[in-house]
């Protein structure tokens, strides 16, 4: 049974199929950090993108399917111009995607939570959402300086 | 494994828990049970020692600001230190960083 | 583009596809350690299964593509039974498997190297080679005490 | 990152080198170009601390054997200290455990 993501499997792809539980963000956290610091990108600049994508697995985790668990699929690629995560769920689509709009943080109010969007928003430069006939695609960019 | 947390009575009123890891969406649940018995009204003033953080989401961020609140709302003290660079970068991503009393030991 | 990965999906199954690539050992390692805890291992079982992974794929780096980059695909999967880490290379096929046998280590003559098979063979309880057309597949068992 | 190396000085003959994080396929390059400098004849003895060390592989052990060989070689000391419970479980699988001067820091 050869694996027919294998022909796509070079330095600059990695991937892997999860699920939602908990315990899977120190994989993806490990994939990110890797291919961040194959990007080139700084120490800082790593870990904000490790956050990143730790905040979006969260959010597919706990309002996606519920605290339940499901199939997590994660992509990881970079060339010259961007360092690009591709994530793939099969909760049910997302329709209103006003919500993941990101609101401002009001610290006047301090409550916990309500910030993972916020910082998805904060540290990469592109978030996208599809709504699938079976879950939903969310990728995440990051510009890398020339 | 992945979070370590030691706590270290100073006094009958103070405490300081110290955590070495990460504080993610896996590590948080087990922040929260240990945090919890410690802001009773025993005791005056709670602190958290992140020295050995080199990692914290906004789940573990949470926690924090539950300590936060429920210490505020007994006048307790509730007091952050060792903050790495990286874990103070995510608190002022998170504009959090003014909210929470941080002692960054110069003094 | 749904992922055939992902129906067999759940939380006793998880894959990445990687490459052989020297950093890619930390994202196996907190897979297999993610998966040795979930199937229950204690904190030194948990080190030493990471450890027979990691000396798998240093070996297929370095023997089968020869230092040179090319794609690897891991698998665990954990029963009641066992735990089953299995691994696909695309390099040139082993046909003398007495290679793998590991030999006995000679501690008078101390010397870095020839320690990896020794390793995997101490702690796993099934080490499996299998030399496909394009190809290997490698697998390490072990048995969970019921 | 995911081995930092420092170095102490105690003398112009003894040195100790402190290692926090994973000493794997990955990092043990790192490590064998920052060890060899000290195995030179200057050197009576290189103590390598892996206190911070929580996992070691045949790479990282095989970095190890070189720097014993090396001052094996010119009758200096090579020692290793500070090994957790699992580090040391490894060097007793790979038979090793008996081969290297380990200062167990029970004097
Ligand atoms: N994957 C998702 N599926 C459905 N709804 C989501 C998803 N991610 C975010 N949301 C919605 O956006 C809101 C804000 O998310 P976030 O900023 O991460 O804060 P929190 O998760 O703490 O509520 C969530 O409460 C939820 O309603
Ligand atoms: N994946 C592999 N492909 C081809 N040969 C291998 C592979 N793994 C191990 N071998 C052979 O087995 C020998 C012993 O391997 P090992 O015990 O790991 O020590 P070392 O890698 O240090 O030589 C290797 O030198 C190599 O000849």
């Amino acid at each position: 049974m050869p694996d027919p993501l294998a022909s796509d499997s070079n330095s600059s792809q990695l991937s892997c199929t999860l699920n939602s539980a908990r315990d899977c963000v120190h994989v993806l956290s490990s994939m990110v950090e890797v291919m961040s610091q194959r990007a080139g990108l700084n120490d800082k600049e790593t870990n904000r993108v490790v956050l990143a994508v730790d905040e979006l697995f969260a959010n597919i985790g706990q309002h996606g399917y519920h605290g339940k668990e499901g199939p997590v699929e994660m992509k990881a690629k970079y060339d010259g111009d961007s360092l690009w995560f591709e994530f793939r769920d099969y909760a049910l689509p997302l329709m209103d995607t006003d919500t993941l709009r990101g609101q401002a943080v009001d610290t006047s109010q301090i409550r916990p939570g309500g910030l993972g969007l916020h910082l998805i928003y904060a540290i990469m430069d592109e978030v996208r959402h599809q709504a699938l006939d079976d879950g939903n695609r969310w990728s995440l960019t990051k510009h890398l300086k020339g | 494994m992945k979070l370590e947390i030691m706590e270290h009575k100073l006094n009958t009123t103070n405490v300081v828990i110290t955590l070495n890891g990460v504080v993610n969406i896996h590590t948080a649940t087990q922040l929260r049970q240990r945090l919890k018995p410690f802001l009773d009204d025993q005791h005056k003033e709670v602190r958290v020692d992140l020295g050995g953080v080199n990692f914290i989401d906004s789940a573990g961020i949470a926690t924090l600001v539950e300590g936060l609140q429920w210490s505020r709302n007994d006048g307790r003290r509730f007091v952050l230190s060792g903050l790495s660079e990286n874990v103070r970068d995510i608190f002022e991503l998170a504009k959090l960083d003014t909210v929470f009393e941080i002692d960054n030991g110069d003094s």
